[in-house]
């Protein structure tokens, strides 16, 4: 069944070396060059912020859950809300699936023994590391810690933490020239993990470019690596304009040189001109790799190949060449002249139609299949249905009469919660579960899994369906508070959210402590899959391979050949 | 036109350096200096010509016209683009496309903040011909059911 | 960038380091492409300003003119040579490591860093030049503080963006210093051969990005305004 | 299915929720019909007591790609149209509307009529009458805000620095809730507003009813504009009888379309007024001089930069204007009676080298006459400085060709005197110069 030449002779051996298991101690793992232990670096780090970001929602929600001031007051809410967003954007699911996913399976996905610079990718990660403690200094609302452990609280003011920021992730000008909050700090931070996924997003095309395996062409890249190329493309060349715009703002807060400010004959649309034009490819550095992932998975678990490969991959390097062309439809309204409305309402519909080949392609690819219902299979179709509504949903926001009227309403924030969690961390869900085996060695329980996909799904809807349907009657997003006619859906929406969160903690408990004290070992080959990184142990060795594979088929020829059959 | 300085040869490493990069005679470096002299005192000639008085894009397509010229000999000659393979042609150019389209679409926002958009009747799109007074009466009507 | 390339070197070793995970010349393209990549995303990032500049350029077309008359292009012209002979000294210093000379790349990265500095000295004198002016943050001019209305009102955002252009790539230029010295350190101890130069080649490409951007930057500021 | 949106109280309210339910409509299908295929497969090709059947191995195919690219395309294509068409239709303004200037700030919203009515969303409900186009001109104070009728489908943010503005024509009575929609700091959920849509008779009757009681408070703005007009000396240079003095009249001025001098097009717009009004060498009216005009920017507030717009709106021709085009302070002077310094100092004020030159030291737009006379100065000659005193001849110089030699850091905007003041005058003037210290 397996399409390499030579593949690894050692099968279901878990005594001899690997990763994990060849060099022991603390010190081993935070001076690692090995793109896989960085991987798990991330992983450990981005989890963590993950349950702070997802902790500030909850207050939020608690907080929504009936009108009125309940529990916080509106500075408070506003900092939250900041937080959430900043967290879960900048260090979170920016470096979500690439710096995670990305480092560990591209190498082994391409047949390199690492990725082309390994220093450079630890590197990326300690300036991660760095990017993340300023994000914190500016962002964790001193004030709301204290009115809960007082003692704690006066110790932050007393060591001079700055007011938590309020601006909201995107830092519009000029409210963020003016509020009296850490912003220097945020913008700073953003700064500098920008950087980093530079660096991230640099190796990774270095290493797609230089380092596959003999016979790995084009053709035959699995399409994770080629929605990892597309990612990284976008990260590369998107995040430079972002960290200017934020250094200008920096310079303008505390020089008083004005680029932005109005008074000083700035403009301030500009400002939003320019953070967009990095701020929508990003989503697509988001959601792209979370493509990719269901595009691996899909063929495996209906034992076919994966129908219009060649079709996806493209689908996949269009979007992030359109994600450059259609910025400013997040400012229809917001004062840009008609014309250029006009022109970016036009060309945001490019963007729906390859991803819309991508969907009907991963459909397709069940026909005739021979279906099961692994854990990760179910993340993968619920990631379908998720982005199904998701995209439609996009549908209206690019079309002008209607994004008039939803701009900046609920429904964008449902729209954009179903892209972002809906796509990109369910996409994440699945891979954890997915690539589970291969990262730690052991297996994680599958009925456990398939509960806390259930928790996970219908937390997530719950949670945010009933925002479409505010946004539809008209409720602005970031409001502390609301009108009494909304309460109902928002009491829903809250309820949802804590099922979602308890989904969140439950999978990713059993997979951490399964990974720690599970007894269950993993076959090489579990899912019997045939791309390069299941054809050698589990966990892998430290150099992936213990011979350089020779690739000479695509990775999805599942099934049985069939008449007149062919491809590239 | 390399060949002639060319005289690499494997060496005990066993790497060829015709692998690594391309050497360029003496003369390339030297000739592309001089032209990059020239250049800048031709632009810094055409700037006290003082032609923005007569058209401020002429001045301006001139100097960048040099500043470009001046670019592209230091990429093709001093960094050796000119040699080098069609990926990093491809990822030289990107960012200039990008900001050529983030200029680009800027133009097509700032100048054209004119209220309100030219060329604009109220016509329904729905039920061409309906006025407002015709809409008022038939929410009336609806009210009153 | 290229440090995990050649640092991996053993103290005399001379020739390529041994990366574990590729051979050598698969390595100098993977970090000239890296470096190329990493220029890439330097330029998007003077880009913004780039693009801020054309903007309010047209946007203040007068006050640019005016403000851009405060500025010598004399000796902004000067700077342009400078930075463009120690750009021909970097381009012939990666040639005299092509043909194995550690001695001549230590010689021209020498003359590369002397003009570095000589262009970061005559920036010094034009800022501090300016700042006597009241034409700096924080300073004022005939009682017309730094980006005050008034000022705003004869020179818009102008000052303001020089700033932040030279400011900015006056940083490159102290970056490209550092990494030149450190590469001259290497050529010092010989460890350059014919096949074996990535950290002279990519330490000059780094200086000629600096190079390409003041080539823009002196026309827009200097010359057009 | 999914038919939440609000009631539909404005003219284009029902083609944008036609256009919206239709996008409803085909997104229902389509999720429905995509993940019905998934669920169908997934249950129909299941794998059956635990093992795999064999599959056949169907690579793609080109047709069925060609199907789902173009028919997307051409849905998309089709609901684009129809977005813009009907962003087209929310955009125009049909007859003459109601200008309700708008001005947002942290965290309320101030509403000013064209009569003087002005009140903010915690005293009063905007009130309009159905049935007739509405404008709000938007404006912010600190920070971006966003005006937001769910009812009416309408949102635009208020940008600080220039206009922007929003339309429709009220079709439905009742009281709709407006919301700031963009964020913009701590009480932003606080910044509701009410609006009130009533019978044109009640409306009037609103209208009228406590007018006369803020007139008495306070100026509307179209008096603070005419008053404005006479103070600020603008008069000096714009007529309102249609004849170009120094500067274009501004009888029928608003809304003018015109040529700039190179030759691209204007529309004299609430923003373009101001611009004019600030930076005034920005854009020149073909057959006018550049640099006659000096920036009131700081001069003027905001509040008086919109009474002079709303009083040029009223300037459409429809009313005789007194003639107003002899400076408004002129009183029966007799001159000959004067010392040199007196009339000097007469000329001074009457001739608005008030407006931009102090006597106290402070720097205005031009240099301040304090100490003025035997000073010495750097002065612009063509691209050269130089420096000279200010002497008799300098002075003369500078009244009648300001032009010739301009002091450095000051801005070329001096209008000259030649044809104004006569020799006797400019001696005069000299004379009083000679005595500020």
């Amino acid at each position: 069944m397996s399409s390499y030449a030579a593949n690894s002779p050692v099968t279901g051996d878990h005594a001899g070396l690997n990763y994990i298991n060849c060099e022991r101690g603390i010190w081993s793992w935070l001076t690692t060059v090995d793109h896989k232990r960085i991987a798990l670096l991330y992983l450990f780090t981005i989890s963590i912020f993950f349950f702070v970001g997802g902790i500030a929602a909850l207050l939020m929600r608690t907080e929504l859950a009936r009108a009125g001031a309940d529990f916080l007051d509106p500075s408070t809410y506003n900092m939250l809300f900041t937080l959430h967003g900043a967290i879960m954007i900048f260090l979170f699911i920016v470096p979500g699936i690439p710096a995670t996913m990305g480092n560990f399976l591209i190498p082994l996905m391409i047949g390199a023994k690492d990725v082309a610079f390994p220093r450079m990718n630890l590197l990326s990660y300690y300036i991660y590391v760095v990017g993340a403690l300023m994000a914190l200094i500016a962002l964790i609302p001193g004030q709301f810690i204290g009115q809960i452990f007082p003692i704690f609280g006066k110790f932050l003011v007393s060591i001079g933490l700055p007011q938590a920021v309020d601006t909201g992730w995107t830092f519009y000008a000029p409210y963020s020239l003016q509020s009296g909050t850490a912003v220097i700090w945020m913008t700073g931070a953003a700064f500098v993990l920008g950087f980093s996924s530079i660096l991230t997003g640099l190796n990774f095309i270095v290493t797609i470019h230089k380092l596959r395996a003999p016979g790995m062409t084009w053709n035959r890249l699995p399409v994770f690596v080629w929605a990892s190329y597309a990612t990284a493309v976008i990260q590369t060349l998107a995040t430079p304009v972002v960290g200017i715009t934020l250094l200008l703002l920096i310079m303008e807060r505390s020089m008083g040189i004005g680029i932005f400010d109005p008074k000083l004959g700035g403009d301030p649309v500009l400002f939003q001109h320019f953070f967009w034009f990095y701020s929508h490819p990003v989503v697509y550095i988001m959601v792209l790799p979370a493509f990719g992932v269901v595009g691996e998975i899909i063929p495996v678990f209906s034992r076919k190949p994966l129908f219009g490969y060649r079709a996806i991959y493209i689908s996949s390097l269009a979007i992030a060449i359109a994600g450059f062309l259609v910025w400013a439809h997040h400012m229809l309204v917001a004062g840009i002249s008609d014309t250029s409305a006009i022109y970016f309402s036009v060309i945001t519909f490019i963007v729906a139609i390859p991803t819309a080949v991508k969907v009907f392609n991963w459909v397709s690819t069940m026909y005739r299949g021979s279906i099961s219902f692994e854990t990760p299979m179910l993340y993968a179709m619920g990631f379908i249905f998720l982005f199904m509504i998701a995209g439609t949903t996009g549908i209206y926001l690019a079309t002008l009469a209607v994004d008039v009227f939803y701009h900046d309403t609920y429904f964008v924030v449902a729209h954009f919660h179903y892209t972002i969690q809906g796509g990109a961390v369910i996409g994440l869900m699945a891979a954890l579960h997915f690539w589970f085996p291969k990262m730690t060695g052991k297996m994680y329980n599958e009925w456990l899994g398939r509960i806390c996909w259930v928790l996970v799904f219908v937390g997530f809807n719950l949670t945010f369906l009933p925002q479409f349907v505010l946004g539809m009657e008209g409720m602005p997003r970031r409001y502390f508070d609301y009108l009494p006619q909304f309460q109902s859906l928002h009491t829903l929406s809250t309820v949802g959210a804590y099922i979602n969160a308890a989904g969140y903690t439950l999978a990713l408990l059993h997979l951490l402590l399964t990974a720690i004290f599970g007894k269950t070992l993993a076959p090489d080959n579990p899912w019997d899959a045939l791309s390069l990184e299941w054809q050698t142990p589990s966990p892998p060795p430290h150099d992936n391979f213990e011979v350089t594979p020779v690739v000479t088929e695509y990775p999805y020829a599942y099934g049985k050949p069939v008449e007149g059959d062919h491809h590239a | 036109m390399s060949h002639h300085t060319d005289h690499r040869a494997a060496t005990k490493s066993g790497i060829d350096p015709h692998e690594l990069g391309h050497i360029l005679p003496f003369v390339v470096y030297k000739r592309t200096f001089i032209i990059l002299v020239v250049l800048t005192i031709v632009t810094v000639v055409a700037a006290e010509l003082n032609i923005s008085k007569y058209s401020a894009a002429l001045a301006m397509a001139i100097a960048l016209g040099i500043a470009s010229v001046k670019a592209f000999l230091v990429a093709t000659n001093f960094m050796h683009l000119k040699y080098e393979n069609p990926v990093t042609w491809l990822y030289a150019g990107f960012p200039l496309v990008l900001l050529a389209i983030l200029i680009g679409l800027l133009f097509i926002d700032n100048p054209f903040r004119v209220d309100p958009l030219p060329g604009l009747e109220a016509q329904r799109v729905i039920r061409p011909g309906v006025v407002a007074q015709e809409l008022v009466a038939e929410a009336e009507a609806k009210a009153a059911h | 960038m290229n440090s995990h390339v050649s640092s991996e070197a053993q103290p005399g070793q001379i020739g390529p380091p041994i990366a574990h995970h590729m051979d050598p010349v698969t390595a100098y393209h993977a970090a000239k492409l890296g470096m190329w990549l990493f220029l890439a995303t330097e330029i998007l990032l003077f880009g913004g300003m780039f693009a801020a500049y054309a903007l309010y350029h047209w946007m203040y077309f007068e006050e640019f003119h005016n403000a851009s008359r405060q500025l010598n292009p004399i000796i902004g012209g000067f700077n342009t040579v400078v930075l463009l002979f120690s750009s021909f000294t970097a381009a012939l210093a990666v040639d005299a490591a092509q043909h194995g000379r550690n001695d001549k790349v230590v010689k021209n990265l020498l003359i590369t860093i002397v003009c570095a500095l000589i262009f970061l000295v005559v920036k010094y004198f034009e800022w501090s030049a300016k700042a006597e002016h009241g034409l700096f943050p924080g300073t004022s001019h005939d009682g017309i503080a730094f980006n005050s209305p008034e000022f705003i009102t004869m020179y818009a955002s102008f000052f303001g963006l020089y700033y932040c252009l030279t400011g900015l790539h006056g940083i490159h230029v102290v970056a490209g210093m550092c990494l030149l010295i450190w590469v001259m350190q290497k050529a010092r101890k010989n460890r350059f051969s014919q096949d074996y130069y990535t950290p002279v080649e990519i330490g000059a490409l780094y200086w000629h990005l600096v190079d390409l951007i003041w080539i823009y930057l002196f026309p827009l500021l200097y010359l057009v305004g | 299915m999914f038919r939440y949106l609000p009631e539909q109280a404005s003219n284009f309210a029902a083609d944008v929720d036609w256009l919206h339910n239709l996008i409803t409509d085909l997104s229902v299908f389509f999720t429905a019909a995509i993940c019905g295929a998934m669920i169908y497969f997934a249950i129909k090709y299941r794998k059956r007591n635990g093992k795999h059947h064999e599959t056949p191995r169907i690579m793609g195919s080109h047709l069925l790609e060609i199907i789902w690219t173009v028919v997307p395309t051409i849905i998309c294509i089709y609901i684009a149209y129809y977005g813009i068409a009907i962003y087209r239709e929310m955009r125009a303004i049909n007859g003459t509307p109601i200008i309700i200037n708008t001005v947002a700030s942290q965290w309320k919203w101030d509403f000013t009529y064209e009569n003087g009515k002005t009140f903010n969303n915690n005293e009063s409900e905007i009130v309009v009458p159905v049935g007739q186009p509405v404008k709000f001109v938007l404006q912010a104070k600190d920070v971006l805000h966003s005006f937001f009728v769910p009812a009416m489908r309408v949102k635009r943010d208020a940008v600080p620095g220039t206009y922007t503005f929003t339309s429709f024509t009220p079709i439905k009575t009742g009281e709709y809730p407006v919301y700031c929609a963009e964020y913009c700091g701590k009480d932003h959920s606080n910044m509701m507003a009410r609006l009130k849509v009533v019978s044109q008779a009640e409306y009037d009757r609103w209208l009228l009813d406590d007018s006369a009681k803020l007139a008495a408070q306070k100026m509307t703005p179209i008096e603070l504009g005419r008053t404005l007009f006479k103070t600020k000396a603008c008069n000096s240079c714009h007529s309102l009888d249609g004849k170009p003095g120094v500067g274009p009249s501004w009888l029928k001025l608003y809304d003018r379309k015109g040529k700039f001098d190179d030759g691209s097009e204007y529309t004299a717009d609430d923003n373009y007024i101001r611009e004019s009004i600030i930076e005034p060498n920005k854009h020149i009216v073909a057959g006018f001089q550049p640099n006659m005009m000096p920036s009131f920017a700081g001069q003027l507030s905001d509040a008086e930069i919109n009474g002079v717009i709303a009083y040029m709106r009223t300037l459409d021709g429809s009313q005789p204007v007194a003639p107003e085009t002899a400076p408004a302070a002129v009183v029966a002077v007799d001159l000959t009676k004067m010392s040199p310094v007196e009339r000097g100092k007469h000329y001074f004020e009457t001739k608005l080298c008030i407006t931009c030159h102090s006597l106290d030291g402070s720097k205005l737009i031009g240099p301040s006459f304090k100490d003025i006379y035997g000073r010495k100065e750097n002065v612009v000659v063509g691209d050269k400085t130089v420096e000279i005193v200010v002497d008799d001849a300098y002075i003369k110089e500078s009244i009648l060709n300001p032009m010739a030699k301009v002091v450095e850091g000051y801005p070329p905007a001096m209008p000259p005197y030649q044809g104004q003041l006569d020799d006797a005058a400019v001696d005069d003037i000299i004379e009083f110069l000679k005595t500020v210290k």
